[in-house]
């Protein structure tokens, strides 16, 4: 698997460590329901899936990747700041 | 500023100068320690990247290395006046005692570095001047493109010994001399 | 010609004379032989026994499809199991022997097998061994294992190395055949930089073993020439003994070139094997096709092989088979080996073409080497060796690693690649071209980057032709349909009666497919009798999965130069060598050699250990704190980003002071702990635990970027920049003020928790901290790394007056139970800060990681396990790690357990065994008298719950 | 038809021609009294003890695929019961119990074969650990020993103790643990549970699930709609995306996980061996292959197959525990898709839909657990509520903070 790094080019899987979905958002309030959501509950779809990927061998950055779950295409990625700061606008 | 005092490099035992590994005419590649006065990490503050890339730029004496996002490794300037420089800015961290930088070329340098980093560094992708963060041999690398066929390998001095290790022994079959 | 090698033509150099060995027999070769055409050339056909019935075998094919003529090669560290004899190159100096086969392959007593092979079914394991129960371990199942697998494989280390490497290119073309030859040129004349692999030990696919005609010269000429204008070429590699053996996410190839595979012994700066990772932007696979066998009976018989291997051996190796053959074929190229081997002088008996009339081959005479064939009619033919052809199958392994499914196709009898889209697409035969000129149009085809493909060379086709015949169902003798597990026609259907009809289920029940080969031969076949014995076609039974390794790979190869000590690289502190010069007994900690203790005249661990510990607690001890993970938190949010980040609080932190933290997991989880200073407004030292330094650093970077990309903060590991030193104990002081710069050293001046930028030995850059792990009066001293071990020495000396004594990490854990410090045995990823006794640290007035799930019932229930300090109920008992905890008067079971000790230590301070334990609602239960239960050691005892400080409660002596 | 010598002898008699099929080839009914999505090892064992225990025979298995395709027909076969927290160990030793006794009781070889699981450890707070979790086992009256690098020497001398990186300091030992032919499992399940009268029906997938009024009725399906009083879920790596089909979201993340076996060799290893500084364990099959596996891919995958680095990861781990295996050449590679949960434990419990039961969280080590997880969801079903073992693999202990975290990693999935 290839992710195409916005800061570095296109590095093979070996150079990133996954941290899951990308789509879970921390709460802001304090709604113990949000918040079991956030901390434990997963969409977990066979298909498109955003998910958080560090460049941990490289640049160091946290990336999202949207990713086939099932065939594994990358369809693109960004880094976890904009994705951030588009969602807030979202 | 001179140091004061003697640094003795993680490396000063297994540097040691002569020709190793297969005699086949010229070298493959030829090694040896590069140690600048001084390494300090440069990182943009928040709103100031384009700021800091121009005051380095503008920096005269200063080696300016890309090393990830808004971030640089600066070579042959002092810690306190890099920081006072850039006050504001950016934030400075000394490094110049944290890493080594191994400088390796010769015609076969590509061949070697194939054995330990996903990058391409064919003449078409990878020009010189340009550095990349890689891993090689479980390592984390800062590889620096520095010439024709010359680049410099920068790693946490702590992984220094076993690197160099790895790195001789990839070049054996090309034949290697350490200088 | 003399013996069976035909006196001219093939790719061997008649004037070496290669030695070797096959069982200890001397036999003799050429260079270009591979060990399977030079004991054919030597007559010897009986090679190998099968897995199950013990059956004689001899090669089948002339490739890596090869399931029968599988050998032992080399000794010793090299002794390497089942290679093909098909594959290995001879060298001189070879040694092989047969394999599966006790006392000799010539008598074998294992063959008592095939008499009850009746019984011997597909599935009859599973019928059978259950009575009685006992036996199955005892006396079947070590029998079974006894008799199953091939090799035997070497358990010494192997003394040759491997390599790993990675290869970028525009263009990998797999196969070197006329397609892939065709594609790898069109390509790179276009200028594209071009990988051209192939498996053999010389380029030109089936151009060296057939006789073809291209431009107007030999197919072999042609190639030749077509080799040397591409290694003429700086932007293509050409890498012959390379396979690839697996297609990848995102066309990542994994290849395995066999660099010195074809020798004694490699150079000492050479790998045995190199592992490739190529990333091709596009790919072609040109790996031709398969011929494969009819299941007839005895079609297993030594000296019935298929007709291309036959033709291979006489035209490539200048080895006859045998010197009157019969030819069983359903498709055109049996004419061709007759034709061949008619060429070459060899009597060709019968040509049996199950296309012109109804003749089929029902049995195969002689056991050990063919002898005759007996059609149906009870014709007998006698023969030495027996050409088979039952068609091709495309070779698509490569494009259906990936999940695609190959599709069927009638008019060539075989399965087609699957659409893969155009990264990666197939030409040649491999595609099901199977006119030389179509595979070279197709090859061009597919290796032109951008324009218009184009011309190729004239050439002579040979017409194809195919009616299909898989099974000769009249068939006397056993009919294989996987040769070297022994799965014969009959045991498909038998499968497909007791409902094992899915193709996948068919292929576990009667292993079929499953051995070396992968069914490369025999999967067809089987699909084509089991879509009988269903009334299925084909493409409804389909193929079994293909997976990766296109043919077996050395774990050494995968493995690389990461063995034995270079399995993980080695971290080593800035003060290893002040450490080693006095004798520190080093210990791996994650990546890191931590000195552990520094043992002086017959000393052990605990004796050593023991002193440090007393010197430091009564003088002053100097202790490597290098590892502790050390980042760099700077900018305006410095101190907002570390209030959301540990549960207590930072912001209120005094520039020149440092605070002890504790981190949270999000799921309020204890993550880690350690002090961090504030050196400017702006400016703020973190360290971490050794352990989670590289996680916490990535949590952070998660954090910031993820949760908090406003706030202006930067940080950066400094870890390896700095050596640190903890100089503890009562002389600390005296000692550190003799090498400290301009400054006197007191409460005042440097109070409990200062910390500082200063400078050391008259102008060293260094960073000063009051803090302590031990309970003493204690420092942590900064300084450039590369100055770590010259300072140490220097603090030595300057300690020296006070009796100062260097510890390790053992004495360091010793104090740290001593005062009740948690560490690693309690920060386990399950305790909470309240678990821990820190619960007081969580503020309520901020938001940070971790703090809503703390909150859940189950995180306060007061019957968690917290932690405790526990002593043995008998001074002189000594406790151990791991030991449970049981109420006094309990009974065990695991529901009456009540925790375990996390932690202890011999406390040369108390004269006693010490620890800390996890107890159920602990902290009410201080003074409680408790039942310790280890059985693993079978050490049962008493034990006091008492409070985790057990030395210094008052902290005298930390301000002391 | 009873397999026996006897069985065999006759039939070989015949040619063999006689067999009756292990299993019926069912259409399915339009109800039944129980449904299991999966057939799987968990979803054939379920339906075999609602049978056997429960006298409850109206009852199918819908597989959407062949017969054991999931993961009980592509896992490395390790049984074992060497838990350490309260929430495991009893259930696992039970599942070690039920295997102990498992081919006579449904009268299928399936190869039980327990030479052995031993965990080696290379520095001492691992070797604590082992005591602790050794101890836990005993409490239990759980087999285990302590060895120490002398007593693991002479078991496996071959593994490297004399150039490790990390050099093995012991291990800690089950010996009643050990492997079982895989696939035979999900037959013998099967044969028995179809000669029960349950209806195992392959190539049919649950598309869809339908209630009323907060209660289960049916399935939908592509062999048409099947109604159901009890719907139990046991489609391991496809549990979210079946629970989904409830409207329930679970605490799980499907990741891939890859194994290996080599090419047949003549006994080299006889237990179970699992190296402590990397990822990499091992035994050999009866057919003399060394089945082989390590971590996780660690991205998010419904994609049974992996890719390269963590199959370097393992074979680097796999050299520098056996330095020998460097010239063993490896067969084959495949991926199975775990249903990875989010303390590293499994659930089994009802759910708030009436009538709908939910078997899944099973990580990678779910084929242990297979008799006893049949044996605890049959119970579920039948009684509704939890058997004792499975008391504590409810589905709102996450809500509750009461998580079974054995590695102590907390909620990431993929560090399980
Ligand atoms: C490579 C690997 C190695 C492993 N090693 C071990 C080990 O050594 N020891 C151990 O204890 N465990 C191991 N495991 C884990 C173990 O295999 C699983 O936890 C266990 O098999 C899961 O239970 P199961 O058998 O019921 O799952 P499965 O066999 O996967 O059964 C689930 C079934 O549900 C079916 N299904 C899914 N969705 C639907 C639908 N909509 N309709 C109909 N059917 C559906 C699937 O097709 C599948 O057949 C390993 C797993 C893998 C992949
Ligand atoms: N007349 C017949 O019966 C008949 C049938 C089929 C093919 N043919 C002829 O055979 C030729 C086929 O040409 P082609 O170029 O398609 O195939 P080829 O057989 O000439 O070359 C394929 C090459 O791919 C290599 N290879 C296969 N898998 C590999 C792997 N995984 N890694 C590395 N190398 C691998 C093989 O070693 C072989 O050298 C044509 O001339 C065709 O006419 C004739
Ligand atoms: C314990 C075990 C042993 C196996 N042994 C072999 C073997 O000897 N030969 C083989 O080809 N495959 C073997 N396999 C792998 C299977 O062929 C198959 O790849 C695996 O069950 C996954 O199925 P799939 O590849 O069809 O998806 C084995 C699998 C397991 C779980
Ligand atoms: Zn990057």
């Amino acid at each position: 698997m290839l992710i195409n790094c916005p800061h570095c080019g296109t590095r093979p899987v070996e150079e990133f460590t996954f941290n899951g979905d990308a789509s879970v958002q921390r709460p802001v309030s304090t709604d113990m329901d949000a918040w079991f959501d956030y901390v434990y509950l997963r969409d977990n779809p066979k298909g498109r899936f955003d998910e958080y990927v560090q460049h941990s061998s490289g640049c160091r950055a946290w990336l999202v990747v949207t990713r086939d779950t099932q065939t594994h295409e990358v369809f693109g990625v960004v880094t976890a700041r904009d994705y951030a700061k588009t969602r807030v606008k979202a | 500023m001179p140091d004061l005092f003697t640094r003795i490099s993680a490396l000063a035992d297994l540097a040691i100068q002569g020709r190793f590994g297969a005699d086949k005419g010229v070298p493959g590649v030829t090694l040896s320690l590069r140690t600048p006065s001084c390494i300090v990490t440069v990182i943009a503050r928040k709103g100031k990247a384009k700021a800091v890339a121009d005051a380095l730029k503008a920096m005269r004496g200063a080696v300016v290395q890309w090393a990830g996002p808004d971030q640089y490794f600066v070579l042959e300037k002092p810690y306190d006046e890099l920081s006072k420089k850039l006050s504001g800015i950016a934030s400075c961290s000394d490094q110049s005692h944290g890493r080594i930088i191994i400088r390796i070329e010769g015609p076969k340098v590509r061949q070697v570095l194939a054995k330990g980093s996903p990058v391409d560094f064919h003449d078409s992708e990878f020009a010189i001047g340009k550095s990349a963060l890689t891993q090689m041999a479980h390592v984390g690398v800062h590889v620096t493109r520095i010439g024709k066929d010359a680049f410099e390998l920068s790693v946490f001095r702590g992984f220094s010994e076993s690197f160099w290790e790895w790195l001789t022994e990839q070049a054996e079959e090309f034949g290697y001399q350490v200088v | 010609m003399t013996g069976f090698r035909l006196t001219a033509g093939g790719l061997i150099d008649r004037d070496t004379a290669l030695n070797f060995t096959f069982d200890g027999k001397a036999f003799a070769g050429h260079q270009g032989d591979t060990l399977a055409s030079a004991l054919i050339a030597n007559d010897v056909h009986l090679m190998g026994r099968s897995f199950k019935y013990h059956r004689p075998r001899g090669v089948i094919s002339a490739g890596s499809s090869e399931p029968n003529a599988l050998v032992e090669m080399r000794e010793g560290g090299r002794k390497v199991a089942n290679t093909r004899a098909t594959m290995i190159e001879l060298y001189d100096g070879l040694i092989a022997r047969s394999q599966n086969r006790w006392p000799s392959l010539e008598f074998d007593v294992g063959a008592v097998n095939s008499l009850a092979s009746a019984v011997f079914v597909a599935g009859f394991y599973y019928k059978t061994f259950m009575w009685p129960k006992s036996f199955w371990e005892k006396i079947y199942e070590p029998l079974i294992r006894r008799a199953a697998g091939l090799g035997v494989a070497s358990k010494e280390p192997d003394p040759d190395k491997y390599e790993k490497a990675y290869a970028h290119c525009d263009l990998l073309v797999v196969g070197s055949g006329p397609a892939g030859l065709m594609a790898a040129l069109t390509a790179a004349r276009s200028g594209a930089r071009v990988i051209l692999a192939d498996e053999s030990s010389a380029l030109g696919g089936s151009l060296l073993n057939e006789n073809e005609e291209i431009g107007g010269m030999s197919g072999l000429e042609w190639a030749m020439a077509t080799l040397a204008e591409l290694s003429a070429m700086p932007n293509v590699t050409l890498m012959p003994r390379t396979t690839i053996f697996g297609w990848y996410d995102d066309n990542i190839f994994g290849a395995v070139e066999r660099v010195n595979d074809h020798v004694l012994e490699p150079s000492p700066y050479e790998p045995r094997q190199r592992y490739w990772r190529i990333m091709a932007k596009r790919a072609v696979m040109a790996t031709g096709a398969e011929e494969r066998p009819i299941v007839f009976g005895g079609n297993d018989v030594p000296a019935v092989m298929t007709a291309t291997a036959m033709r291979t051996y006489a035209n490539r190796y200048g080895a006859a088979a045998g010197k009157s053959i019969v030819v069983f074929t359903n498709n055109s190229s049996g004419q061709r080996t007759a034709r061949d081997m008619q060429a070459h002088g060899i009597n060709v008996e019968a040509v049996i073409d199950a296309r012109l009339k109804d003749d089929v081959i029902v049995n195969v005479k002689g056991g050990k080497r063919a002898s005759a064939v007996e059609l149906n009619g009870h014709r007998v033919i006698p023969c030495d060796a027996v050409a088979m052809s039952g068609g091709w199958s495309p070779i698509v392994n490569l494009m259906c690693h990936r999940g695609a499914k190959p599709i069927w196709n009638e008019t060539i009898a075989g399965f087609l690649p699957p659409d893969v889209g155009p990264a990666f697409v197939a030409a040649g035969s491999a595609a099901g071209h199977m006119l030389l000129s179509e595979c070279l149009a197709d090859g061009a085809r597919a290796g032109t980057m951008k324009g218009k493909v184009p011309a190729v060379p004239k050439c002579r086709d040979e017409a194809f032709a195919i009616t299909p015949l898989w099974w000769v169902k009249q068939s006397t003798g056993k009919a294989f349909v996987d040769y070297q597990n022994d799965a014969t026609a009959k045991d498909l259907p038998l499968a497909a009666r007791e409902g094992y009809r899915d193709i996948e289920l068919a292929k576990r029940y009667t292993t079929a497919g499953m051995a070396t080969d992968q069914g490369k031969l025999g999967n067809v076949n089987a699909i084509a009798i089991l879509a009988d014995a269903t009334g299925r076609t084909m493409d409804q039974v389909g193929t079994t999965t293909f997976r990766p390794y296109y043919t077996p790979v050395s774990f050494g190869a995968m493995a690389g130069p990461f063995v034995g000590h270079h399995f993980q690289p080695v971290r080593k502190t800035p003060l290893h060598d002040w450490a080693e010069e006095l004798g520190a007994v080093f210990v791996e900690t994650g990546l890191w050699m931590r000195s552990s203790w520094f043992p002086q005249q017959g000393e052990d661990w605990l004796a050593a250990a023991s002193r440090e510990v007393l010197a430091t607690r009564s003088r002053v001890g100097l202790c490597d704190v290098s590892t502790l993970g050390k980042i760099d938190v700077q900018g305006a949010d410095a101190a907002e980003f570390l209030n959301r980040l540990y549960c207590n609080t930072f912001s209120t932190l005094d520039v020149g002071k440092a605070r002890y933290g504790l981190m949270l997991r999000e799921d309020g989880i204890v993550f880690d702990d350690g002090t961090t200073s504030r050196l400017a407004a702006d400016h703020f030292l973190m360290t971490t635990t050794t352990a989670n330094a590289a996680r916490v650093m990535s949590h952070m970077e998660f954090c910031h970027q993820a949760h908090w990309p406003e706030l202006d903060v930067q940080y950066v590991s400094v870890t390896e920049q700095w050596a640190q030193m903890a100089i503890a104990g009562p002389k600390a002081r005296a000692t550190l003020q003799k090498i400290v710069d301009g400054m006197t050293l007191d409460d005042t001046t440097f109070p409990y928790l200062a910390a500082k930028n200063i400078t050391v030995l008259g102008g060293m850059t260094a960073r000063l901290f009051r803090i302590s792990f031990s309970g003493e009066h204690a420092y942590e001293l900064s300084v450039p790394a590369d100055y770590g071990n010259m300072v140490a020495r220097a603090l030595m000396q300057a300690g020296e007056e006070f009796g100062i004594a260097p510890y390790g990490i053992e004495a360091l854990s010793i104090m740290r139970v001593e005062k009740g410090h948690v560490a690693g045995g309690e920060l386990n990823g399950t305790t909470t800060a309240g678990d821990l006794g820190l619960g007081k640290m969580m503020s309520t007035k901020k938001d940070y990681v971790g703090r809503m799930m703390a909150q859940r019932e189950g995180m306060l229930d007061k019957d968690r396990q917290c932690v405790v300090g526990i002593r043995p109920h008998d001074a002189q008992d000594k406790i151990r790690s791991g030991t449970h905890i049981l109420n006094k008067d309990d009974a065990p079971s695991m529901a009456a357990d009540q925790g375990y000790i996390s932690s202890v230590a011999w406390s040369p301070m108390l004269n006693m065994w010490l620890g800390l334990a996890l107890l159920a609602n602990g902290r009410a239960r201080h003074g409680e008298v408790v039942k310790l239960f280890d059985g693993l050691r079978n050490i049962h005892s008493h034990g006091v719950i008492c409070d985790p400080v057990h030395y210094d409660k008052e902290n005298k002596k930390l301000h002391a | 038809m009873k397999y026996s010598v006897f069985s065999l002898l006759k039939n070989t008699l015949s040619g063999h021609k006689n067999w009756a099929p292990a299993w019926r080839d069912p259409q399915p009914k339009k109800d039944y009294d129980v449904i299991i999505i999966g057939g799987g090892g968990h979803g054939l064992a379920t339906a075999y003890y609602l049978a056997k225990v429960h006298g409850i025979t109206n009852v199918a298995v819908l597989e959407k695929s062949w017969l054991g395709s999931g993961n009980i027909g592509r896992n490395t076969t390790i049984i074992r019961s060497n838990y350490q927290l309260p929430g495991n160990n009893p259930f696992y030793e039970w599942s070690l119990k039920l295997w102990e006794g498992l081919e006579q009781d449904f009268n299928f070889n399936a190869m039980v074969s327990q030479r052995g699981v031993l965990n080696l450890c290379h520095t001492d707070p691992q070797r604590d650990a082992f005591a602790r979790r050794g101890n836990a086992m005993h409490l239990d009256g759980v087999d285990a020993e302590l060895l120490d690098a002398q007593a693991v020497r002479d078991m496996y001398p071959f593994l490297d103790f004399d150039n490790a990186r990390f050099p093995i300091k012991g291990g800690i030992l089950q010996r009643r643990g050990g492997t079982v032919r895989h696939d035979a499992v999900a037959w013998g399940y099967a044969r028995g549970a179809d000669l029960r009268g349950v209806d195992v029906i392959q190539n049919c997938e649950v598309t869809a699930i339908k209630t009323t009024g907060g209660k289960v009725v049916g399935v939908q399906t592509n062999k048409g709609f099947i109604g159901c009083k009890k719907l139990g879920l046991a489609a391991a790596g496809n549990s979210s995306e079946v629970a989904a089909m409830a409207g329930l979201k679970l605490p799980i993340e499907s990741h891939v996980l890859q194994a290996f076996v080599s090419e047949g060799l003549k006994p080299y290893i006889d237990g179970v061996v699992t190296f402590g500084a990397g990822h990499f364990y091992v035994s050999q099959s009866d057919k003399g292959g060394l089945v082989f596996g390590g971590d996780i891919d660690g991205y998010n995958s419904y994609a049974r197959r992996g890719n390269l680095p963590m199959v370097e990861h393992v074979i680097e781990a796999g050299v520098a525990m056996i330095p020998g295996l460097a010239r063993v050449r490896v067969l084959r590679s495949w991926g199975g898709i775990m249903d990875m949960s989010m303390d590293g434990s499994p659930i089994i419990d009802k759910t708030s839909i009436d009538g709908l039961y939910l078997n899944a969280g099973w990580c990678y080590g779910g084929f242990k657990a297979t008799p006893a997880s049949g044996w605890c969801f049959a119970h579920t079903i039948a009684k509704n509520e939890p058997h004792k073992l499975n008391a504590a693999y409810r589905l709102d202990r996450f809500r509750r903070g009461y998580m079974i975290d054995e590695k102590g990693q907390g909620a990431s999935p993929n560090l399980h």
